[in-house]
């Protein structure tokens, strides 16, 4: 007696955490246990379900929900080598950071919204994931720009809400002209799944010049939530957001998503080749090296912790896009394996700095002074984040920034060398000076706004343990590269399905 | 075929001086002056439309059409004309 | 100073007014252009129409309407579903009319010349009324004019100063008024829960049933067209009317 | 002068006058009496009516549309002619 | 006692809501108990009828026993049935919440007899298969719908609902006049025959083409299609709450239904390409304008009747895209689109102004800018508002999203990528006004405890909108199969 878990499972994983996500948004305020028991139940069962897949992908299973929204027009989850990569992200990021946000919010207002919110955005997420076409990745993609505004706008400041306006003013603009460009590239395709090595490389060439056009619409709309140049602007914005829900738009949900849609259409609609053979990958690597050392420099330039953060994550999200626009296997490597490295290292990193703040008061740099002797834990898995940024072996950023190089020389642009030096010069040049201040400084008389927590530790352990975790998956994720399901291992794995190796 | 022309074409002209009407004078009662005018001339196209001449008995669906109408159109000047009171007593007490 | 400012004004309504003509002018000429479109298409119409049109079918089924008149047969039987719809129309003309409050006292008091018109006025739109709707199954005639009839006696009884226009008390008047509506409904799917259709009237009962729906319909009618007439809800009481009189009189 | 021809100039005339009453009825700006020319309007209409043979019609549109369409627009007219003066005596006081 | 299945649905979708209006004006006292009643069994008509469509395609039949062409006739085809199913259950949903809406009780008695009247003209008119019983039933319609508008009894709304009456009279009579004309020309009233008339002959093209412009400009005056929408936002702006969604949702829908029918069925063979694009046009404008003014309007009812004027106008811009696509898989796709947003929109609609009456009564009044934390206070009411009004913006997944992307596709397909730009400002202008809205359910309130505040409003409200987004958003071939389409619009 077997169940057929093929059809069912995509589905069942989106559903895992929207469902009980619905139920959180009727659970009365004051129930605490209630609201915990269901979100720790959504994360766990999300967690199991995605244990379950990546096994059956590894075995060679096909996992495909399909449902027909209307006659032509479908909603396709697909389980394939990349979106288990994401999946996988967003499932462990998301326990992780659901534990914080309990630890986090769980004595502030409105919490049930918050949850409720929360649970649909990683839902959105995990549907993005498993997204098997266009139509079904931009109504995900639209589901998880309306996920995330509540959540930004939570605090309920007016910079909040101006903020979260800015936020959707961007990604609702976006969002449309990527719906534009798909349904003009429906129109010449009809209706087509992703698939490894593309699938338009046999158009004609009269239709180079719209599949050019259309290509240029789905990066626009891609390129908003990946907070590529000049399309950014929101992501310094809505750092107004709780410590938790920025650490989801950086590093789990919002942010990855707009970078995983561009590997999509690159590999999985255009093909790498038939991207590179149109000029479409050089317009891609110019904005995203553009991107890598604008943000860098922007992030030089700020005190605010998290803004100097949001503008590391605008650079360093773009190597991902850096890796699809080099042609050759070793840079989509490098480009795939950022997606998870850059995401563990800016939630350690974000969580750190919410801790700073959620107990010390402390939200500048300048601040920050004497931080590591007050809190020892905290400030050593940031430092473990930050020096990863830098690209410092065996931590995973190292990899990462390996990957690229070596592709970038491969495959003949061996001007990349010169960005990602520049870039890891910027990184040191914005992160040394806080890990200098935290641990060689001398500690204030006394903090902005301190809080003791009942606890023998430096805070509350639902605070302290997450980034902890995080941070030893960013050094685990170096150290096991080799290893046989370690991030990388499953980005050459892709790469070679991509490239049909 | 010319005395259902001859009728059927004055009603066109009253519906046309009935919209006329309707649409350069503002008060309520010659508005609702100039609408019982258009239904009437639509209502005189049918009656015109039904008759058949003198030796032959008439149509008597448009006949009937006409009637329906008729009643139709007193229910709505009624309505209209109270809530013209209504609000012209609202304006008073306001 | 105040002269001039005087004269700007006048001068500036002046031309408010010339441009209100003109516009209505050329309103006008727009209008009188649609006039011999419309008058040019009607031509057509008639010229190259399907002339007997529903005459002969109409006429021909006669007999079997169960009764004379053609317009009646048209009226309560081809297109018995349009008149009950229309009913319809009436009583929401009404119960909007009831909606916007309590109806305005009569404002009249009854000289001496009308109460006695009103004595033997009355009796005769009755009188009249019911023989207008027996007629109506073959002569011209029917519900509707009967209605009228009797509505307009009722008008002429609030002029006389009665403010409920003869009208009964609420409770009442709502089952009059939704009389033709309520018989012809229940007759139409009554005959639809027997098998022979809605509002099909077997041939034999057509003429009984019609008649019935005809008076409902009369009384209906006659009463809507009083109840718009006196232009609101019936007042409460005797009491109330009184207090409201004493209010507003001087 | 042939029958049938006396017969156009009487339905010319009959419709003449029709006209001639809903354009006075249009234009005429002082409430009641537009009224009046309304209520004449639909009574001739009526009358052209029995002539093309419509007496049924011609009953109800001399009862509701002039009769009592009309009754209710005058009792309008009459509304607003009172309006207009309390507000002027309002005015004047 | 016997039942004929096939046709006793057709009748009782009229004659139910009919009845009930009867009964509730009859006996005041029990009005609400009746009416809830009548609405219960007028829907579960509609659901019947609807099943019956389903299985068996269009239904029609002759009252009276008379020939075809003598006698008045009801037909439910795919059109008709699928706009009767979303009326029936809009007006379900708008039943139950006006049961506790109205506090006054000479209102809630005022309001029965004339909301089941309003709902037998809605089922009556889009079941009409005859030209002038749908007079009488637009008559109906704007009579009741004028009465109900004018209930809240404030200056404002009856003078707003006196002009609502006379252009809907206007409009009336000048479709009447179409009517006389065609019964001129074709000799008959039943809407199939004319229809057969017309394809037979085209001597008769230019008075056939003129009836066409007369009607559809009646018609257009009602639907409020730009520039002859500038009644609609005081009247359903002033009217009571469940009212407002009655005739937004609703009223305004029939007679759009009303040109899509003489449009496709009747002038079929007179229709053409430039009419077609000058009512696209009107409702381009119609888009962006009634966009705008939605999102500068100072209260939260004036911006919902402003997107409704907006809404109007995306369906216009089907016409133009229908008369360039060929009959076929592709057309039936464009055809069922534009149903489905038509559909959509009276939900969403519908559950938008019924939250937006909660926001009002909780607060007191409606200015959106100062609406403070009412929004945060009632969080059900917030989500009905954001569902409908994602639904509105066309966001996925919702009816109108699958509705503009057909269009869309379409639109490029065709060459008419226009109608593209005029989507995409629309769609961005709507998210602007909506947001606007939803902005305020961020404050620093105190946190409601409970979810939902008050069932009987609420959960109307939160059903409307939800089948405006996760039933017609994930589901909507079924209405496919309703409209009797081919499935699988590509090619």
């Amino acid at each position: 007696m077997s169940l057929d878990l093929g059809p069912l499972l995509p589905g069942a994983i989106v559903l895992s955490s929207m469902l009980p996500g619905v139920l959180i948004f009727l659970v009365d305020e004051e129930s605490h246990l209630l609201r915990t028991l269901l979100n720790l139940f959504g994360a766990v069962l999300k967690l199991v379900l995605v244990g379950v897949m990546i096994w059956g992908v590894w075995r060679g299973e096909v996992f495909e929900s399909r449902l027909d929204i209307a006659p032509g027009l479908e909603l396709v989850l697909h389980a394939d080598a990349l979106s288990v990569l994401f999946v996988s992200l967003s499932t462990v990021l998301w326990l992780i950071t659901t534990v914080y946000a309990i630890g986090y919010l769980e004595y502030s207002v409105n919490r049930s919204r918050f949850f409720g919110f929360f649970s649909l955005c990683v839902s959105a997420t995990v549907g993005i994931a498993l997204a098997g076409n266009l139509l079904t990745f931009v109504i995900f993609y639209e589901i998880l720009t309306l996920a995330t505004y509540p959540l930004v706008a939570h605090r309920g400041t007016p910079e909040a809400t101006r903020g979260a306006k800015i936020y959707l003013a961007y990604t609702l603009s976006g969002g449309l002209l990527l719906l534009v460009g798909a349904v003009w590239l429906r129109t010449l395709t009809g209706p087509v799944d992703f698939l490894a090595g593309g699938v338009l490389s046999g158009m004609p060439a009269s239709m180079h010049g719209e599949l050019v056009a259309i290509f240029v619409l789905l990066l626009a709309g891609l390129g908003v939530k990946a907070a590529l140049v000049p399309l950014h602007g929101w992501l310094p914005q809505s750092m107004v957001a709780p410590a938790p829900v920025s650490a989801l738009l950086h590093a789990v949900a919002v942010v990855k998503a707009g970078a995983f849609g561009i590997l999509r259409v690159v590999f999985d609609v255009y093909g790498v080749e038939f991207a590179a053979e149109l000029g479409l990958l050089a317009i891609l690597a110019a904005l995203a090296s553009l991107t890598i050392l604008y943000g860098s420099v922007l992030a030089l330039t700020q005190d605010g912790l998290k803004k100097r953060l949001a503008f590391s994550t605008v650079s360093q999200v773009s190597y991902i896009a850096l890796g699809a626009s080099l042609l050759g296997p070793i840079a989509t490597v490098g480009g795939m394996v950022h997606l998870v490295h850059q995401g563990i290292m800016k939630i350690t990193l974000f969580l750190c700095a919410g801790n700073y703040a959620e107990t010390l008061g402390v939200h500048k740099v300048s601040q920050m002074d004497g931080v590591g002797r007050r809190m020892p834990l905290t400030t050593l898995a940031f430092s473990v984040g930050a020096l990863g940024m830098i690209g410092i072996p065996p931590i995973a950023g190292f990899v990462s920034k390996w990957y690229l190089g070596l592709g970038g020389v491969t495959a003949g642009q061996h001007w990349v060398l010169l960005v990602l030096a520049a870039s890891t010069l910027l990184n040191a040049g914005y992160f040394l000076p806080i890990l200098y201040r935290a641990w060689f400084r001398p500690l204030p008389a006394a903090w902005e706004n301190e809080h003791r927590f009942q606890t023998r530790f430096e805070t509350m352990g639902a605070l302290l343990w997450p980034p902890v975790i995080t941070a030893v998956l960013c050094l685990l994720a170096g150290l096991f590269a080799a290893a046989p399901v370690s991030p990388l291992q499953w980005a050459q794995l892709i790469a070679r399905r991509e490239y049909g190796l | 075929m010319t005395a259902q022309f001859l009728y059927g074409g004055a009603g066109l002209i009253l519906f046309v001086l009935g919209l006329w009407s309707f649409l350069v004078h503002a008060p309520l009662l010659r508005k609702l002056i100039a609408l019982n005018i258009m239904g009437g001339g639509v209502f005189h196209v049918l009656i015109a439309v039904a008759y058949r001449g003198d030796g032959v008995p008439p149509d008597p669906v448009p006949h009937a059409l006409v009637l329906t109408g008729i009643v139709v159109a007193v229910s709505a000047t009624a309505l209209g004309l109270v809530l013209g009171a209504r609000m012209q007593a609202g304006e008073r007490e306001g | 100073m105040t002269q001039t400012s005087d004269r700007a004004r006048q001068r500036a309504q002046a031309r408010a007014q010339e441009r209100a003509r003109d516009l209505s002018l050329l309103l006008g000429v727009l209008l009188a252009l649609l006039g011999a479109v419309l008058l040019g298409l009607y031509y057509l119409a008639l010229d190259g129409g399907a002339a007997p049109r529903l005459a002969e079918l109409a006429l021909a089924r006669l007999p079997e309407s169960g009764v004379g008149n053609p317009v009646t047969a048209v009226l309560v039987n081809y297109r018995a579903f349009d008149t009950l719809v229309e009913l319809a129309v009436l009583l929401a003309a009404v119960l909007g009319i009831w909606s916007l409050g309590p109806a305005p006292p009569g404002f009249q008091r009854s000289g001496a010349v009308l109460a006695g018109m009103v004595s033997w006025v009355v009796p005769l739109l009755i009188v009249a009324s019911g023989y207008m709707l027996w007629v109506g199954g073959y002569a011209p005639g029917g519900a509707f004019q009967a209605g009228a009839l009797l509505g307009a006696a009722g008008v002429i009884v609030r002029l006389a100063g009665d403010p409920t226009a003869g009208l009964p008390a609420e409770a009442t008047q709502r089952w009059l008024l939704v009389l033709g509506v309520l018989v012809f409904a229940l007759v139409g799917l009554g005959l639809m829960l027997f098998g022979a259709g809605f509002l099909t009237y077997p041939p034999k009962l057509a003429k009984w049933l019609i008649l019935l729906i005809e008076s409902a319909a009369t009384i209906a009618i006659a009463a809507a067209l009083a109840a718009a007439y006196v232009g609101g809800r019936p007042a409460p009481s005797k009491a109330a009317i009184d207090d409201y009189g004493s209010d507003s009189s001087p | 002068m042939s029958q049938p021809a006396l017969l156009l100039a009487f339905d010319a005339v009959l419709l003449a006058t029709l006209l001639a009453l809903a354009l006075a009825a249009v234009l005429s700006p002082e409430p009641r009496r537009a009224v009046m020319l309304f209520i004449a309007f639909g009574l001739w209409l009526s009358l052209v009516w029995a002539r093309l043979h419509a007496p049924d019609v011609a009953l109800a549109e001399a009862a509701i549309g002039a009769g009592l369409g009309g009754a209710l627009m005058l009792a309008a007219a009459r509304r607003a002619a009172r309006a207009a003066r309390s507000n002027d005596d309002e005015a004047a006081g | 006692m016997h039942l004929d299945l096939l046709t006793d649905p057709l009748v009782l979708c009229i004659m139910l809501p009919l009845l009930g209006a009867v009964l509730t004006a009859a006996l005041p006292r029990r009005a609400v108990l009746l009416g809830s009643l009548m609405a219960v069994a007028t829907s579960a008509a509609a659901v019947t009828l609807t099943i019956l469509v389903w299985q068996s395609g269009t239904l029609r039949v002759a009252l009276g026993g008379w020939d075809q062409k003598l006698a008045i006739s009801l037909r439910a085809d795919g059109l008709a049935t699928a706009l009767v199913v979303m009326a029936n259950i809009v007006g379900l949903g708008i039943s139950v919440y006006a049961s506790g809406y109205f506090r006054d009780p000479e209102r809630m008695r005022a309001f029965w007899p004339l909301w089941l009247l309003l709902w037998a003209a809605l089922n009556g008119l889009f079941l009409a298969g005859d030209l002038f019983n749908l007079y009488v039933m637009l008559e109906l319609l704007g009579i009741a719908a004028a009465a109900l508008g004018a209930l809240t009894g404030s200056r404002d709304a009856i003078a707003a609902n006196l002009r609502y009456l006379l252009v809907g009279l206007l409009g009336s009579i000048t479709y009447l006049l179409g009517v006389a004309l065609l019964y001129t020309a074709h000799g008959t009233l039943d809407l199939d025959l004319v229809a057969a008339s017309i394809a037979a002959d085209d001597e008769l093209f230019a008075v056939n083409a003129a009836t066409l412009v007369l009607m559809v400009a009646g018609l257009a005056l009602k639907a409020a299609l730009f520039p002859l929408h500038f009644w609609l936002p005081p009247a359903h702006a002033n009217a009571p709450a469940p009212v407002s969604a009655a005739l937004s949702a609703l009223v305004v829908k029939a007679a759009f239904y009303l040109i899509l029918r003489l449009w496709l069925d009747l002038f079929a063979p007179v229709t053409g390409m430039a009419a077609a694009m000058l009512l696209a046009l009107l409702g381009a404008a119609a888009v962006v304008w009634g966009s705008w003014r939605a999102l500068r309007a100072e209260r939260l009812k004036l911006l919902a009747a402003y997107s409704t004027v907006a809404q109007i106008g995306y369906l216009f811009l089907f016409l133009p895209l229908l008369a360039a696509t060929p009959a076929g898989p592709v057309r039936d796709s464009l055809l069922a689109a534009l149903v489905l947003m038509a559909v959509t929109h009276g939900f969403a609609k519908a559950g938008f102004f019924l939250a937006t009456g909660l926001v009002q009564t909780n607060a007191g009044h409606d200015r959106i800018d100062d609406l403070g934390g009412t929004a945060q206070r009632l969080p059900a009411t917030t989500f009905a508002i954001a569902l409908s009004g994602s639904a509105l913006i066309g966001l996925p997944p919702s009816g109108s999203f699958i509705g503009k992307w057909l269009l869309m596709q379409c639109a490029i397909e065709t060459g008419q990528w226009w109608w593209v730009i005029v989507v995409t400002t629309g769609t961005l202008l709507a998210a602007a006004y909506v947001f606007r809205v939803l902005s305020r359910a961020f404050g620093l309130e105190p946190t409601p405890l409970r979810f939902i505040t008050d069932a009987r409003a609420e959960i109307p409200a939160l059903l409307l909108a939800l089948v405006s987004v996760a039933v017609l958003g994930l589901a909507s071939g079924p209405l496919w199969t309703l409209l009797g389409l081919q499935a699988g619009g590509d090619a």
